[in-house]
């Protein structure tokens, strides 16, 4: 149970540490020592919970299962490899006068802040705090949006803001609904936590739990980037530096995901009819085939990215919504390989767009030739990215399509439509960059390029096998969702 | 044992990869040698020596391609192994690798039919690797890193095998893409030529969409079945319906990838990027990987074959057929030409398969053995020609540095060996006897003579017919061929280049071929060898061989019975040496009549030049003008005239420029399609915040009415 | 059942309902920034009797806080910045005329309808106390977002934003006599911290584009001009 | 003493052709009111060529000088398949009739190829047409063949022509289309008019003799003793295949004397209907020659499904 305390202290400490510190020279450094400890703090929670199942702490504020277990060492290890790769990044970013002081300040403590907010949203028992530590996330997320000070970024984050705070709210509404269905059946102190709700969801108002299930689809939809909620989220990663949309794209739609599929489980429980599957299909499937032909109209290398992700996080909520072993257990991994694929991309996005000085698509040309471990690793992401065997992506696409052919074979030729679009959008941009002669003055940047290797090699291994403990772990995961297991 | 040959040839090649990305690491290699020499042995003097000698700056690279190198043919050695074992054992292996799923270990399954399409890759690989040192040693390290090359050309290699083991749909899926993308990255090894890079683009675009459909295919099954191994999938009973869906999405998956009109685009656009071995493998094996897939997928898994898929099988070889060649006929860059009859070849055995399809359906399996038996030795023979013509590409392009035929002439004055070789490829793919393509050809008109057996009278009148384009085709190609080799190495040279080429000097270059060119002949004169081991697969996959009919012996080939069809090889070149013989013997015998040299005759005009000579468009004039409809031709002819009433024509220039129908027809609209559309849904997102607020209000809306 | 047999709270309860929507309603027709602040102050203070009513009346002594929080942020703090804000844009004297007032009043009006229509299964389950309170909080909620969608200035979209907040405050005060301390806690630091972010918002953008006016902020799009 | 037959009919084709060439050329002579050579001119031409001595042009490879071994032994591959005078020969089992094919397409690729080696127009442009023209004379002639072999249901020569022989005779209407298929296929491959014309040496027209004009001494006398062994082959098929009476099918002196008058007689007939037909047809365009291919191929596959339909219904 310390370690728990200890995930949610060490980023605590980090926000004012680097609030008073945060400009120094090595600070990149120190902000990787923070989240390696995290990570290991997490590992140790992972360890507790793999041993004895699940934790509820001694005051029932937290609740630790297999199925966020496993998100809270996914957030610790990609927040950890993106702080690797924001160290030099931040750095060369001062360099060329692009940041202050002050401002790397704020950018530090405001990623350990969001660091927090989200091993809160993962960590904590009760439905309203996990909505405070979503809006926590916004509010800390917001002012790197806007770090840059320039009119567009101003624009995005103003955007951002408005339309996450809005959605937001929504999802208070459906708290608070739920929370009063709740009430019904007394206890009125607990009845928020999360372990109570769901030992007597049966007994919730089925009517209310489907109007609070609306209400906080479209409030956490908001910040997932349904379509057509979604508005905000390119303009988001465009405009931030690299490494926040790394985070945002790896970690913060998972979190808002968990929390839909948390409240699925809920309606689940009362309702009985799949209501609440067919409302994220529908949303899934939307998101993914608009998503996949917005890829084709972008011209800057990020927004490129990031419809990429809503692609992504449409087809999980699509594998969510199917419900069942197998789409859940093809959700899960897909939710691990994408963030793990789409965090790398954005490291060498980052380090491509460094080395040209623009995020234009245009400019960017040759980069196997300047700087070609970028090149390639781009390259190669956008390969896995695309659903090309043998990295993970496929796997959990393989056995989304699999499980679509068993439940709604009418929906598969969609599914495929929407990969074979969303490829041909991503491919026609990405190949043009990496292949090519060099354009004249661009020179390679300093990059530390290991968060990409590892990444990388992480989502080949889960493409060629996922280890036993790992597949465990998800299946207890995809236990607790689905009620049963594939294996 | 055998099964063991089979993993060491796909580790092999694997390795063979990975030891490629040693390229720019020799100083590591070189201080770990050195370390571990001055561990293990006490005199560590002259091993010292011999090592740096190795990976020092001037010998590594060659020494590492070398190696590289050795280590593909020995894969391909082991998987030529592996397929005859297992072809004459007869046996059916089945194993297990624990990756994959947790609960869906890779199943690997090698029996004769993978065993056959192991043996064409295992040929196809050692001639390639023999060839393969003397070409890649030109490339510049720096713009080209052989590391690249080497890598991507060992896991091109090792999927290609493992789709052969491929015993569930999700590892045959993993080793299907692997081979995709390798080959992508090989197509795009020269990515400075923006042409590269689209072909590039179009090849990886349309293997994704093939692999989506095959995905599909599976998918079908999969609905029908508990599980995705194949022996799930062959115990999964479909209805007509599903059945031909499933068909339908296989043919269409595999069809892309094995290049039968209209999806076969990415082939000439992606074999003349690639560098030459490369394109022989991808034109020669891969291609044939397909077919396998194809196999597999309607004989094997879903099991009852209905003859309307034969028919559409058959009326779809056709068209590639002709299609094919017509198109290599016009063509004027030897690859592009090679790879548009790659085209044709398939085509023949999707006929000759759609034929042995209707046998079967018929409930005559012994003529779809022998349509089969057609079918698989035509891609044997395909695999081994197109090969040799390919590495005889690359050996043109290697000395001349071109590979447009019109600007070729007169080598084979200046490289009589591999004139010689590219001789016999020419020979046997226009199917001339004694050679291995007439043998294959023969047995296909075979298979569809056998038509009388039919009721159907639909099908007893279209099979004669698609008989006799099948006759046009191998006269078209005859034809095609024969300008080919006409402009290459005859004549005289029609550029500097081609004028002051030499033959080459790398040994392994012309062995390559050579050994393929041997195997050319020698299968044409034997046939019989390859004949027992496809039939040892036709009985184990369509439980049917062909009557053996072996009162006649090994001389003679009688698929049928020895009075309806018979052919001896041998006899036929024993007839043929006597008359040859004879008639030089007879002829030469007065030493009076021995041969002078003159000047050709130039009809008085005193001096022929090398521009007098037909050109490739001249000579496929006639046919274009035939078959005119079949192409998009853009024919312009400009006059430079001067003098008095602009009367005197000074100069005149003329432009050809063909195109494939199916680029308009097909391929255009769907882009087009694609871009609009996302231009219409690029609308939703106006900019203006209060429009987003308005979307997200309304979504709201929506769903609570929906809900309530 | 008639409002005449209920007893005297859930009479208060209902016509500080009516009060609020009643509020939400001025706010959805103001074409001045000050008058809009101030009817939003007007909500705030509303809710803050509200809830200190509702802490009297089922003596739930942690609703006084919350009571004391709202009056600070919603009813002084929030009013006090926008305010200022407007003053130094100067703002106070220009007008922004909705375009067809009427259909959005009436939209407001469906609005509220609506919401009780989507609300209505609830009914069965407890008294219509609580129906129309819900109903007249999720009508509050849709009515701010109406006001952001019809007006463009940025302050207008900050109060459509706090009001959707007053919103949800009430449904927690009425229909669930409060939240849990934590969340509430919680609930009133975002808001704050909002509140403060908005304040630097409000300077970066006058900074950017010098105007308050949102519709100017759509250089991010994928239109083709 | 079958392999023995075999040969001496072999020998027989070969020493036979150049006597029908010069028939052809005696009766045309006679139509035309013109002084007709001798009918063993043709031996003399030959003989004479064997012994001048070969001028072969200077860019000539060794394909060039090989060329007209090949297609001379080729041209008697094929004749060797050929019933001449007796069936059931075991030549004809060592090869059928698709291989026949085979055979021509072998001696014209080396043809075209020599026509291209010498690196001149003329060559080009021959070796060009004619590859043109065979490509699509070779299914029109496969389906008329194949319209026998269905009915014989073998694609053995010799076998077809002992089952039309069997079954006495038979009225098939469909042999009546695949007879004139073969004539006109037989009349553009062998290069006689109206397709082309063995006695021009107009480069717009000549098709065969441009693509042999550098070729002199022997090379000439093998290429032209190929064509004439073609010229013949073509007959004895249409003679044999449709009008088999006569032929050996015993090996007995008698029996083979009978097939010898036989053939000499069927083949004698034929060149005055060939040399009546070329007196009054004039020569067509080139382009019009796909037409004529056309019909041909028409032809031939009406009579395949006339068999199919008619003939072999169930």
């Amino acid at each position: 149970m310390i370690a728990v305390y200890l995930v949610l202290l060490i980023p605590l400490i980090g926000i004012v540490f680097f609030a008073l510190g945060g400009h120094k020279a090595d600070t990149g450094k120190i902000n990787v020592r923070f989240n390696a400890i995290c990570l290991l703090a997490t590992i140790w929670l992972a360890i507790n919970v793999l041993n004895q199942g699940t934790i509820l702490s001694s005051d029932k504020a937290f609740l630790i299962d297999p199925f966020n277990v496993y998100l809270i060492v996914l957030t610790a290890f990609v927040g950890l490899t993106t702080s690797i790769f924001s160290a030099p990044y931040m750095a060369h970013e001062k360099e060329i006068g692009k940041l202050t002081d002050k401002r790397l300040r704020l950018y530090y403590s405001m990623y350990q802040g969001f660091m927090l907010a989200m091993y809160l949203v993962l960590t904590t028992n009760n439905m309203g705090v996990m909505w405070v530590a979503m809006e926590a996330a916004t509010l800390a997320t917001v002012m790197l949006v806007s770090l840059y000070r320039t009119p567009e970024s101003i624009e995005a984050a103003w955007k951002y803001f408005i339309l996450c705070g809005v959605g937001i709210a929504q999802a208070l509404f459906g708290t608070i609904l739920l929370y009063y269905a709740a009430v019904q059946i007394g206890d009125v102190e607990n009845s928020l936590l999360w372990s109570v709700l769901y030992e007597n969801a049966s007994k919730l108002n089925p009517d209310i739990l489907e109007i609070a299930f609306v209400f906080m689809l479209i409030g956490y939809g908001t910040k997932i980037g349904l379509v057509p909620l979604h508005n905000w989220l390119p303009d988001a990663h465009s405009e931030g530096p690299t490494p926040m949309s790394a985070v945002l794209s790896g970690l913060l739609l998972n979190d808002a995901l968990y929390a839909v599929v948390r409240n699925k489980m809920l309606v689940d429980g009362s309702t009985h009819n799949n209501v609440a599957g067919y409302l994220m299909m529908g949303f899934g499937l939307l998101s993914f085939l608009v998503g996949a032909l917005f890829l084709h109209r972008q011209k800057d290398i990020k927004r490129l990215f990031s419809y990429s992700s809503i692609e992504h996080m449409g087809m999980m909520t699509f594998a969510f919504g199917i419900g069942g072993p197998l789409a859940t257990f093809a959700a899960l991994l897909h939710m691990t390989v994408h963030s793990l694929t789409k965090s790398a991309i954005f490291v060498t996005v980052g380090h491509a767009s460094q080395l040209a000085g623009t995020q234009s698509m245009d400019k960017i040309r040759g980069l196997i030739k300047t700087q070609p471990k970028v090149g390639w690793g781009l390259l190669i992401g956008t390969l896995a990215i695309a659903g090309f065997p043998p990295f993970g992506v496929f796997t959990s696409e393989f056995l989304v399509l699999l499980a679509t052919m068993h439940s709604y074979p009418w929906l598969a030729p969609l599914l495929l439509l929407g990969i074979g679009i969303a490829f041909a959008g991503l491919f026609r941009h990405v190949q043009p960059m990496v292949y090519g002669e060099k354009p004249e003055g661009q020179l390679p940047v300093k990059a530390n390029l290991w968060p990409v290797i590892i990444h990388l090699g992480l989502v080949l291994w889960l493409g060629l096998a996922i280890p036993g403990f790992l597949a465990n772990w998800f299946s207890q995961a995809t236990l607790l969702i689905s009620g049963s297991t594939p294996l | 044992m055998i099964l063991v040959s089979a993993y060491c040839a796909v580790l092999l090649s694997f390795a063979s990869g990975l030891l490629a990305l040693l390229m720019n690491q020799q100083h590591i290699l070189l201080t770990l040698s050195q370390y571990a020499v001055k561990k293990c042995f006490n005199d560590a003097g002259h091993r010292q020596d011999w090592l740096n000698k190795y990976l020092e700056e001037r010998h590594y690279p060659a020494f590492l391609r070398l190696a590289v190198f050795i280590l593909l043919g020995l894969s391909g050695v082991f998987a030529v192994l592996a397929g005859l074992a297992v072809l004459i054992t007869q046996s059916v292996i089945t194993d297990q690798i624990a990756l994959g799923l947790p609960w869906l270990p890779w199943h690997v399954r090698f029996d004769c039919l993978s065993g056959f399409f192991y043996l064409i890759i295992g040929i196809g690989v050692c001639a390639v690797s023999l060839y393969g040192p003397g070409y890649v040693h030109s490339n510049k390290e720096k713009d080209h890193p052989f590391a690249v090359l080497g890598l991507f050309t060992g896991l091109f290699v090792s999927g290609m095998l493992l789709v052969l083991l491929a015993d569930d749909a999700f590892f045959f899926m993993i080793a299907w893409e692997l081979m995709s993308v390798a080959s992508y990255f090989l197509v795009a090894f020269q990515h400075e030529k923006s042409a590269n890079r689209r072909a590039a683009f179009l090849y990886l675009l349309m293997a994704e969409v093939g692999a989506l459909s095959i995905i599909l295919g599976f998918g079908v099954l999969a609905s029908f079945s508990d599980g995705f191994t194949f022996d799930a999938l062959r115990a999964s009973s479909l209805s007509t319906t599903w059945a031909s869906i499933a068909f339908v999405l296989a043919l269409l998956g595999f069809g892309m990838k094995a290049g039968i009109v209209p999806v076969h685009v990415w082939l000439p656009e992606a074999h003349p990027v690639a560098p030459s071995h490369i394109s022989a493998l991808m034109s020669g094996v891969m291609l044939k990987v397909a077919l396998y897939g194809l196999i597999r997928f309607c004989f094997d898994l879903l099991g009852d074959v209905h003859w309307q898929w034969g028919v559409v099988l058959l009326i779809l070889g056709t068209l590639s057929a002709l299609g094919g060649i017509l198109y290599a006929m016009m063509q004027t860059n030897l690859k592009r030409l090679l790879a548009y009859s790659s085209v044709e070849n398939i085509g023949i055995i999707f006929m000759v398969l759609g034929l042995s399809m209707i046998f079967m359906a018929n409930g005559h399996p012994q003529l779809a053995a022998l349509g089969f038996l057609a079918a698989l030795f035509h891609a044997f023979n395909h695999a081994l020609f197109k090969n040799l013509l390919f590495l005889g590409a690359g050996i043109i392009h290697h000395q001349t540095h071109e590979l447009n035929i019109d600007m070729l002439g007169g080598l084979i004055k200046r490289m009589p060996k591999t004139s010689l070789l590219f001789l016999v490829g020419c020979m046997s793919i226009s199917s001339l006897p004694l050679f291995n393509g007439f043998v294959s050809e023969w047995l296909a008109f075979q298979t569809a003579l056998q038509v009388d057996v039919l009721d159907n009278g639909v099908l007893r009148s279209l099979i004669p017919v698609s008989a006799a384009a099948l006759a046009l085709t191998a006269a078209l190609a005859a034809a095609c061929f024969v300008k080919v080799f006409g402009l290459i190495f005859l004549g005289q040279a029609r550029s500097r280049n081609s004028g002051k080429a030499h033959e080459v000097h790398d040994k392994g270059m012309l062995a390559g071929p050579a050994l393929l060119a041997g195997l050319c002949f020698f299968i044409g004169i034997f046939p019989g060898v390859i004949i027992h081991l496809i039939n040892n697969v036709s009985s184990q996959l369509l439980g049917a061989t062909l009557p053996d009919d072996s009162t006649l012996g090994w001389l003679w080939l009688a698929p049928v019975s020895a009075h309806q069809a018979s052919y001896s090889a041998p006899l036929v070149l024993i007839g043929a040496l006597i008359a040859a013989g004879i008639c030089y013997g007879y002829l030469r015998r007065n030493p009076l009549t021995v041969m002078r040299r003159a000047e050709t005759w130039d009809c008085g005009f005193g001096g022929l030049t090398p521009r007098m000579q037909y050109s490739s468009s001249a000579f496929t004039m006639p046919l274009r003008r035939i078959f005119a409809s079949v192409w998009i031709i853009d024919e312009q002819i400009y006059k430079d005239t001067q003098g008095a009433m602009n009367q005197d024509v000074t100069a005149v220039h003329y432009q050809l420029h063909i195109e494939d129908h199916s680029w308009p027809r097909l391929y255009r609209p769907i882009a087009c399609g694609v871009n609009s559309l996302s231009k219409q849904v690029g609308r939703i997102q106006t900019g203006n915040i209060r429009t987003y607020l308005g979307y997200s209000f309304a979504t709201l809306l929506l769903l609570l009415w929906v809900i309530s | 059942m008639n409002i005449v047999q209920t007893d005297f709270y859930t009479q208060a309860i209902l016509s500080m309902a009516a009060l609020v929507g009643l509020t939400s309603f001025l706010m959805l027709g103001q074409s001045r920034l000050l008058r809009l602040i101030f009817v939003f102050a007007l909500q705030g203070l509303l809710l803050t009797s509200t809830t200190a009513l509702a802490a009297y009346s089922l003596d739930n002594p942690h609703l006084y806080i919350s009571a004391v929080l709202t009056l600070v942020l919603k009813v002084i703090f929030i009013p006090w910045m926008l305010r200022r804000e407007v003053l130094r844009m100067n703002m106070h004297r220009d007008i922004q005329t909705l375009s067809n007032k009427t259909m959005v009043m009436m939209g407001g009006a469906s609005l509220m309808v609506f919401s009780y229509y989507v609300l209505h299964p609830i009914v069965q389950t407890t008294s219509p106390v609580m129906l129309n309170a819900l109903a007249v909080s999720l009508s509050v909620v849709l009515l701010g977002m109406l006001l952001m969608i019809t007006h463009r200035q940025a302050i207008a979209h900050v109060v459509g934003f706090m009001s959707i907040e007053n919103g949800l405050f009430f449904a927690a005060i009425v229909a669930t006599k409060g939240m849990p301390m934590v969340v509430e806690l919680g609930v009133a630091f975002d808001v704050l911290v909002a509140a403060v972010l908005f304040g630097i918002f409000f300077f970066h953008i006058r900074t950017s584009i010098d105007s308050m006016d949102v519709d100017l902020l759509n250089k991010l799009h994928e239109v083709d001009k | 003493m079958n392999w023995l037959i075999a040969i001496l009919q072999t020998l027989l084709f070969v020493a036979l052709a150049p006597l029908l060439a010069g028939w052809l050329k005696w009766c045309k002579c006679y139509l035309q009111n013109r002084k007709a050579p001798s009918l063993f001119q043709p031996y003399r031409d030959l003989l004479k060529l064997t012994h001048k001595q070969p001028v072969v042009a200077e860019q000539a490879s060794w394909l060039f000088v090989t060329a007209p071994y090949i297609i001379f032994s080729a041209t008697i591959l094929a004749a060797s398949v050929i019933p001449l005078i007796a069936v059931d020969l075991p030549t004809s089992a060592s090869a059928d009739v698709i291989v026949m094919v085979g055979f021509f397409a072998f001696a014209r690729f080396f043809l075209a190829l020599a026509g291209l080696d010498i690196g001149t127009a003329f060559g080009g442009m021959g070796s060009s047409r004619e590859m043109t023209i065979s490509s699509l004379a070779e299914p029109a002639m496969l389906m008329a063949v194949f319209t026998l072999t269905m009915t014989a249901s073998t694609t053995n020569l010799s076998g077809a022509i002992a089952h039309v022989l069997n079954s006495g005779l038979v009225l098939r209407p469909s042999f009546v289309f695949a007879l004139f298929a073969l004539i006109l296929v037989a009349v553009a491959e062998t290069g006689r008019v109206p397709v082309d014309n063995p006695s021009t040496h107009l480069e717009l027209t000549m098709i065969h003799e441009a693509m042999i004009l550098e070729y002199s001494g022997r090379h000439l006398a093998l290429i032209e003793w190929a064509s004439q062994l073609k010229l013949m082959i073509y007959g004895v098929l249409i003679a044999n295949i449709f009008f088999p009476w006569g032929i050996a099918e015993t090996f007995t002196a008698q029996a083979l004397g009978y097939g010898l008058l036989a053939i000499m007689g069927k083949l004698g007939l034929l060149a005055i209907f060939l040399s009546i037909a070329e007196t009054l047809v004039a020569k067509m365009r080139l382009f019009r020659v796909q037409e004529y291919l056309g019909f041909a191929y028409l032809l031939g596959l009406l009579g395949m499904l006339s068999h199919i339909i008619l003939e072999a219904s169930r």
